[in-house]
């Protein structure tokens, strides 16, 4: 039940063995997001990134059987091959594990106060919120209530 | 009454701070009465808050619509729309 | 690209790590199995199960952007809370690694010469195939064709 | 002609034994052929053979129809679903 905003690396292995203790887990699904060939800066905003985090985390919860998870997203100077921002989810079903991680990055990616600015050789300039992001997040609303996809 | 400004990412960059407490006169104890007093600022201020549709707000953590209330001590953030992970 | 069928456990970050060196990674999904509270067998059938890995694998590829991956599964005895797979897919977009992980996850279970056997308090027992394992799987065939989702 | 016959799971187990070269006749040169021709040595082997909705096979590593052909020297291995990860 970790929700971390931090400068620091994270090691993914640490953070799924911490969240699978539940002896009713068989399912941990992760994404572990990663700087492409640009440098970056992440901005946030301290107090509300994480509580909008944690909103996303909880509604999560309501729709998938989630055991325990962990997310953690970085801010500040990254370079080419950094992680940025992990999600692992644990389950007993791994359905529910790969919605609930897959659904909350999504709306980490629209919802939670994140400013990313990219270093290019030429300048260094804001990247503008992207639609695609959108229709990833907004895909989920058309699930009209909670539901559990087919699982195991 | 006085409430906390904040400003994000490339907004913070245009008005070159990122926090600020401004005194609002009772008639503008709205997110769009606090918005209007700060473009009447000009300049930059006047800019960056003209176009509300890149231009997000919360209040004490909250995302806000134009006709939220504004109480003294809000904090109140105006940011872009957000690019995270 | 690395498919391997063994008795050894495995280390999550290492394997992801390995698979994330390419500069156009921009996500990284995995899934790790575990094993619940019921000690097991696995037993295989080696060269076909390795083969049938290879397979399901190179399918995800002609569907999705996949440009590193690394699929491990165990054999042997397994107690509770042991790594059984492990499934992590490099792609520069997190809807196409996610799709490709929960694919080939979907057929591990259904296609993979893989047989579990069950050591209860009253006894072994050899698991039956579950009907929700095909079901999960064949979701998968009503996608006519290699289809991309909504990704960035 | 000779095949090499796998077992594997709840059928090694029942048969007892895992591997067994096969020498069968050129008639029962099909998976078919080769199941009725292991089903006729009676016991174990015609109760695990005897319903194929629970049995599967391959062919040199390949999953295979009952009507697939056999060549020497294969190798055919018997099967339940699969129940992995």
């Amino acid at each position: 039940m970790k929700v971390s905003v931090q400068s620091d690396d994270f090691d993914l292995s640490t953070e799924v063995i911490d969240i699978s203790m539940n002896t009713r887990t068989g399912a941990v699904a992760s994404f572990v997001g990663v700087v492409r060939d640009i440098p970056m800066t992440l901005e946030h905003y301290p107090g509300m990134t994480e509580n909008a985090i944690k909103k996303i985390v909880e509604e999560a919860r309501t729709r998938w059987q989630v055991l325990d998870y962990a997310v953690i997203h970085r801010y500040g100077d990254l370079q080419p091959g950094d992680q940025i921002v992990l999600v692992a989810i644990a389950s007993s079903h791994r359905a529910d594990a790969f919605a609930a991680c897959q659904f909350i990055m999504d709306y980490l990616k629209t919802q939670a106060p994140f400013w990313k600015k990219e270093h290019h050789p030429e300048g260094a300039r804001w990247v503008n919120a992207l639609e695609a992001d959108d229709e990833a997040a907004a895909r989920w609303k058309s699930l009209k209530q909670p539901q559990r996809l087919v699982q195991k | 009454m006085k409430v906390k400004v904040l400003l994000f990412a490339n907004l913070r960059e245009r008005i070159g701070q990122s926090v600020e407490v401004v005194d609002i006169p009772d008639s503008a104890s709205t997110v769009a009465g606090l918005r209007i007093h700060l473009m009447q600022r000009g300049g930059a201020w006047q800019e960056i808050l003209s176009d509300m549709k890149v231009v997000r707000v919360a209040v004490n953590h909250d995302m806000a619509a134009a006709n939220a209330p504004l109480n003294p001590g809000d904090e109140v953030a105006f940011f872009p729309p957000v690019t995270g992970g």
